[in-house]
């Protein structure tokens, strides 16, 4: 009995002491951590993507609650989740429209010609020698380093062609910075009809190389309901973002070489082997 | 220095296969009706174009003008018309701007530039700006402008005239110095006196006796050396030969101008002969067609312009299909994917190499044998650098100094596990180049 | 909340051995039997019981700043009841076999990261029933890992000889290098049948802590 | 030309040509080769084990090399992998641990030994090319550590009798009094107790030298290595007779010329750098001493080179050698 009265008092008092060393330290050597970096790291998806171009979800809640950036900047979050974020905080949160990734081209293996290719199966390798397996100087090389580079699994390689799954894409814009053609642009989420072709050439020579190129053709210029929904660069047709056209476009329009794509039904495949 | 053949740290010693053209005397090639001159056909800025579509041309008219000091002009290759001004395939797979002129079959020189007969006694100025308005570019592959190699910011003591032709098969440097030795070694005399030296060494590869024999011969008339070089790849490269007849390394990034050298093509030097005696320019060169898919191999003079089809045709055609069309050597050249690309300045050679020989490139993992670093004239870790690309570690290869590769492919060609080095390396070069640019943006 | 799945979920989904790669200095150091490896695995199944229970019913006393502290205060008086009890109660031969690792139990990371990320959160009933649970977890991969080790190294399981006339005894089992070998070569295997699951399923799954696009074992990792 | 004869002159079809980097034309080496010049030089070793340890020999080397190939085979199925035995790795690793296993060892050391050999020591890291230490070392340490009675009981050698199997325990040359146990003739020759490979020095010596004519081998791994065990060993019996047999006996005897010329030198797990090549021989002598003269073991080699394994990647990042023109380039900094 008096072993278990000693080791109690002896543990009360031990531990009353250190409560005190630790509570006197705890005062003395106190961080001042904001609280709120914690909470908006919670609010945050936590893919670590580096989308918003900070260094993983902490990082970034540490710069949108030293309020330098936006939550709207990250690009994985709905606008509601962002919008609850500066609710938390306190702070305006401007809408950001949801964007997504679209791979300009519509050149797979099978409608591009082209001589066989030997080495490394990577487009920022082959570029820097032979541009690729393809015909197009322009077009996808279609070894897949945007799809290696997305964390989201969006871009699919099919028939040689990197091809964006609009429903998975966040837009982070990974695969931009990838692309050694340029090739990849991020588009507001909204508009599904794009043209799949960034050549600048004449339309002779892009036919020559590619069976599904944009050959200027005006036919969707002309099938839009207003001039503006499709602009004119040089030889090739461009959505306009700031103004796009509906989806019925592409049935409208009739593209007689397919480059005019909605990009639902692109990556549901539905393209392939139509072009004349 | 002694006749022992002098050679570097390094290399490989692949089968040569010069024998299939090494025999064959330079045919001048006949003139065709059509020449596609690509415009841009130097390192540094492209010339500025002079002619529009319909114009009339004389052979050694200007096309184009040089657009700044690393530029050269261009020069038609024959008498005709501009008949199309348009993209048309280039070297390196992608299409590329060019001249094509339909020729008239007169072949006719215009107004050419003034011969300098007197060089010896006229001003090296005067000589080094005809150097330049001749449009004369490093003839060995590179397609560097000859004249700026020869205003240098640096106290020159050698100049070096490179026969060395180490790539397997091409012939063309070999056959020029036995047939136009007299060319050879005047332009070496007359690029020595531009630089404000004496004397020049030719280094010679000794699997080329005949060649060496033929320039000793006339080296003392023109108080120059010839200098045998042992039989191995890459001699040719500027930095080993820099080396192996001086013994002094051009520092990674440095140029041979740091370590008080120039180093001329052969061919070069006989364009800039040429060039000061006959005041003609640079539109024609000496272009070995081989390889065993072909009937007849051998080597031609061809004009700019001139298909890479007709070169074919020239020699016979092909037996059997071959797996690959390279411009230059089998070792540094291009791969080419249309027989429509066609002979620039710097075009050494037409290359159709068998199925057989073809080298295929698979993912076999690395063993580590160390061939690589054996063979590397660098003395850079060929195995450790693919690696850190393999991982995408671009900044760890520039730290194992993958920029001072000079791209030779020696490890490619002696790795057993087949790797893709050299393109990893070029890849490698071309991010950290990439990265580098974006910081100085910043 | 569902009990069961609490309970469960030390088991299997949750296995501080084989999932959270937590306790790895037991896994490692005592299971060169199929009986060690149990009562270690009890011993520490204890400690965890009574210390979420504890810390569960002064969760909401202890100040955030020094609750560590007070975790590891609470724990070690469980450790200390356990070093006892089996000192006093348990075959020698274990006890010593157990040794230092006993005693080792307060920074076991197991204890340590209930008592944080479970019973600081949770009720009483709950932690118990999270603890006995992570415990159960423990104690089975810990015999599982014993007896494999045990039956590689002497042919016995329990210290019951299974197969008769067994000559060799491969010995590597029986010491340290044994126990990563066959630590990794289970790991692997749970991982690798995970994986394989997860890609029937068409989700993305990637074992914890590791990068299998970096790995060149399997090509299950490889996009 | 072409206008008088159109059908004489035949163009290559441009679709069929091939686009890729340079160089075009590739040297004739390659794995299946470089494993096919081990092999050649572990044939007199064969050999000689065959003659000294008759038919058993023969047996040993089948189960481990059938045994590697097979383990090889069964995991690339399972890891949906290429098949790779054609490359010949297993086979030589099937071979080398043959020959460090008694013509005596039972069918299923020799089956395990396959199984820890190329499972654990290569294809666990991802095959060929990937393994951080020597296969065949790894299932010899494994089995060593795991069957001590076993691994360390040797057939007595009996040249041309092809069917004899003697056991004989335990003693080996390179214990204190190992001028007793063998004579330096027959430890040279092989007419000695041990592993099938690693008696016959001079049968070793030969594959060696092959290995190092075709250029297969760095000499300076097993130069450094040997000479540092033959330095040390030779200093210790000199100052201490007792203590450990002259240098001679230790680098004749147990498994130095094995693990010098075939296990110390395979490509893979070895530096990369001639530099590199030097401190690990070094390395791998200074531990093989260190275990033979003071340790618990008698043979130390396999230790020494797994260990010296670990170190490899750290001795090639620090050996890496100053590229042509760099010297240079520092000077003119300086200035």
């Amino acid at each position: 009995m008096t072993i278990i009265i000693t080791s109690l008092l002896f543990a009360a008092i031990l531990g009353a002491l250190l409560a005190l060393i630790i509570g006197a330290a705890a005062k003395a050597f106190a961080v001042e951590i904001d609280p709120r970096i914690e909470t908006v790291t919670d609010m945050l998806p936590g893919a670590n993507c580096g989308g918003c171009g900070y260094a993983g979800c902490a990082d970034f809640a540490k710069a949108i609650v030293g309020e330098t950036v936006p939550p709207t900047q990250c690009p994985v979050s709905s606008p509601e989740d962002a919008r609850r974020i500066a609710e938390y905080l306190g702070i305006t949160a401007e809408e950001k429209e949801k964007a997504v990734a679209v791979v300009r081209c519509s050149g797979g293996r099978s409608t591009t010609l082209r001589s066989p290719y030997n080495g490394i199966t990577d487009c920022r390798s082959a570029v820097v020698v032979a541009g690729g397996a393809k015909g197009c100087d322009y077009g996808c090389i279609g070894f897949g380093s945007c799809a290696r580079a997305c964390p989201f699994g969006a871009i699919e390689i099919r028939d040689g062609l990197a091809v964006v799954h609009p429903d998975l894409c966040v837009g982070c814009g990974k695969c931009v910075d990838t692309c050694p053609k340029n090739l990849i642009v991020l588009v507001p989420a909204f508009v599904d009809v794009h043209v799949y072709c960034n050549s600048p050439e004449k339309g002779p020579v892009k036919r020559k190389v590619c069976k599904t190129a944009c050959i200027a053709c005006r036919k969707c210029v002309k099938a839009a309901d207003s001039a503006e929904q499709m602009n004119i660069k040089g030889f090739l047709v461009e959505t306009n973002y700031s103004n796009p056209p509906l989806p019925d476009l592409v049935e409208k329009a009739g593209c007689p070489t397919t480059a005019l794509r909605q990009a639902s039904r692109h990556a549901a495949g539905e393209y392939e082997g139509v072009s004349k | 220095m002694s006749d022992k053949p002098r050679k570097f740290k390094g290399g490989v010693h692949p089968n040569d296969s010069k024998a299939l053209s090494a025999g064959k005397p330079v045919q001048d090639a006949p003139l065709l009706d059509k020449y596609t001159v690509i415009i841009h056909q130097n390192i540094g800025a492209p010339p500025e174009l002079v002619v529009k579509k319909g114009d009339v041309v004389k052979k050694g008219d200007l096309l184009a003008k040089a657009s700044g000091f690393v530029s050269v002009p261009l020069h038609a290759p024959t008498s005709g018309t501009v008949s199309l001004i348009d993209k048309c395939p280039g070297p390196a797979c992608v299409s590329v701007p060019a001249v094509t002129i339909t020729a008239d079959g007169e072949d006719a020189w215009g107004d050419c530039l003034e011969p300098i007969p007197d060089w010896p006694n006229t001003d090296p100025a005067i000589l080094k700006q005809r150097v330049a308005d001749a449009g004369i570019v490093g003839m060995g592959g590179a397609g560097f402008p000859s004249h700026v190699k020869l205003s240098p910011t640096k106290p020159i003591d050698t100049l070096i005239l490179n026969g060395a032709e180490c790539e397997p098969y091409l012939t063309a440097d070999h056959r020029l110095m036995l047939e136009q030795a007299e060319d050879v070694v005047l332009g070496a005399a007359i690029l020595a006196r531009i630089l404000g030296l004496k004397t020049a060494v030719i280094g010679v590869e000794e699997n080329k006796p005949d060649a060496i024999a033929e320039l000793k011969k006339l080296a003392g008339k023109y108080n120059v050396t010839v200098q045998s070089l042992h039989v191995n790849y890459p001699q040719g490269a500027e930095k080993q030969l820099i080396y192996a007849l001086t013994g002094r390394e051009v520092p990674i990034g440095g140029l041979p101008m740091d370590v008080g050298c120039v180093v001329q093509n052969v061919a070069s030097a006989a364009a800039v002969a040429e060039a000061v005696l006959n005041g003609h320019p640079s539109i024609e060169r000496i272009t070995t067609v081989t390889g065993e898919p072909l009937v007849n191999p051998g080597n031609w003079r061809f004009r700019l312009g001139t298909p890479v089809s007709k070169a074919i045709e020239m020699a016979g055609g092909v037996s059997v299909q071959p797996a690959k069309l390279l411009l230059g050597g089998p070792m540094m050249g291009f791969a080419q994917n249309t027989l429509d690309v066609t002979v620039m300045k710097n075009t050494s050679g037409i290359l159709l190499i068998p199925v057989e020989t073809a080298s295929q490139y698979t993912a076999e993992p690395c063993i580590r044998c160390g061939r690589c670093v054996e063979a590397c004239p660098m003395d850079i870790l060929p195995a450790t650098i693919s690696q850190a690309v393999e991982n995408e570690r671009f900044d760890w290869a520039a730290q194992l100094n993958v920029l001072a590769c000079i791209e030779c492919g020696s490890c490619s060609y002696i790795c057993p596990s087949h790797r893709p080095l050299n393109q990893q390396f070029k890849r490698a070069k071309a991010e950290i180049m990439a990265a580098r640019r974006k910081q100085q943006k910043k | 909340m569902n009990l069961f799945k609490e309970f469960s979920k030390g088991i299997f989904k949750e296995n501080p051995t084989f999932v959270l790669l937590l306790g790895m200095c037991p896994t490692l150091a005592v299971t060169n039997n199929a009986i060690n490896g149990c009562s270690m695995g009890l011993a520490t199944l204890f400690v965890l019981a009574g210390s979420n229970v504890v810390i569960s019913l002064i969760r909401n006393v202890v100040p955030k700043k020094v609750r560590i502290p007070c975790y590891i205060v609470v724990i070690a008086t469980f450790v200390t009841v356990v070093d006892l009890l089996m000192q006093a109660y348990a075959p020698s031969a274990i006890y010593e076999a157990l040794g230092i690792f006993i005693p080792l139990i307060v920074v076991n990371c197991i204890v340590l990261g209930r008592a944080e990320a479970f019973a600081s959160k949770n009720g009483i009933l709950a932690s118990l029933i999270d603890a006995l649970g992570m415990g159960l977890g423990f104690t089975l991969s810990l015999t599982l890992i014993g007896g494999l080790r045990e039956l590689l190294a002497t042919g016995s399981l329990f210290q019951i000889k299974l197969i008769e006339g067994w000559k060799y005894s491969f010995m590597l089992m029986n010491q340290a290098p044994g126990a990563f070998i066959l630590l990794g070569i289970l790991l692997g295997i749970i991982n690798w049948n995970k994986l394989r699951k997860a890609k029937k399923d068409g989700r993305d799954w990637t074992p914890p802590g590791l990068d299998c696009s970096q790995c060149n074992l399997c090509d299950l990792g490889k996009r | 030309m072409s206008d008088t004869e159109p059908k004489a002159v035949q163009l290559p079809d441009a679709t069929r040509l091939v686009v890729s980097n340079s160089p075009h034309i590739r040297g004739n080496d390659s794995i299946s080769k470089v494993m096919a010049e081990v092999l050649i030089a572990l044939l007199p070793a064969a050999l000689a084990a065959v003659w000294f340890f008759g038919l058993h020999a023969l047996r040993v080397m089948a189960l481990c090399t059938l045994g590697c190939i097979a383990v090889e085979e069964i995991w690339n199925k399972c890891a949906k992998r290429p098949s790779s035995w054609k490359d010949g790795s297993a086979v030589v690793t099937g071979l080398l641990l043959a020959m460090n296993l008694s013509a005596g060892a039972p069918w299923w050391i020799c089956i395990l030994g396959s199984l820890l050999a190329i499972g654990l020591g290569k294809q666990i890291f991802g095959g060929l090319g990937y393994n951080p230490f020597n296969p065949a070392l790894v299932a010899r340490v494994a089995l060593l550590i795991g069957f001590p009675q076993l691994m360390t009981s040797w057939v007595a050698p009996q040249p041309g009798a092809w069917t004899a199997l003697d056991a004989m325990t335990g003693a080996t040359p390179l214990g204190a009094s190992g001028a007793a146990v063998a004579t330096l003739k027959d430890l040279f020759i092989g007419n000695v107790g041990g592993c099938l490979g690693e008696t016959s020095a001079l049968a070793l010596l030969i594959g060696g030298a092959f290995l190092i004519v075709r250029k297969r081998i760095k000499w300076q791994v097993p130069a450094a290595f040997i000479a540092t065990v033959a330095l040390i060993s030779g200093l210790v019996h000199h100052v201490n007779p007792a203590l450990t047999p002259p240098a001679i006996y230790h680098v004749f005897a147990g498994g130095l010329m094995i693990g010098a010329f075939f296990m110390a030198t395979d490509m893979v797990t070895s530096p990369m750098t001639v530099n590199g090549a030097l401190i690990f021989g070094v390395g791998c002598g200074l531990i093989t001493s260190v275990i033979r003269i003071w340790g618990g073991y008698p043979e130390g080699v396999s230790f020494s080179i797994l260990f010296m394994n670990a170190l490899t990647p750290l001795i090639d990042r620090y050996t890496i050698g100053k590229p042509f023109g760099y010297i240079r380039i520092k000077k003119e900094a300086a200035q």
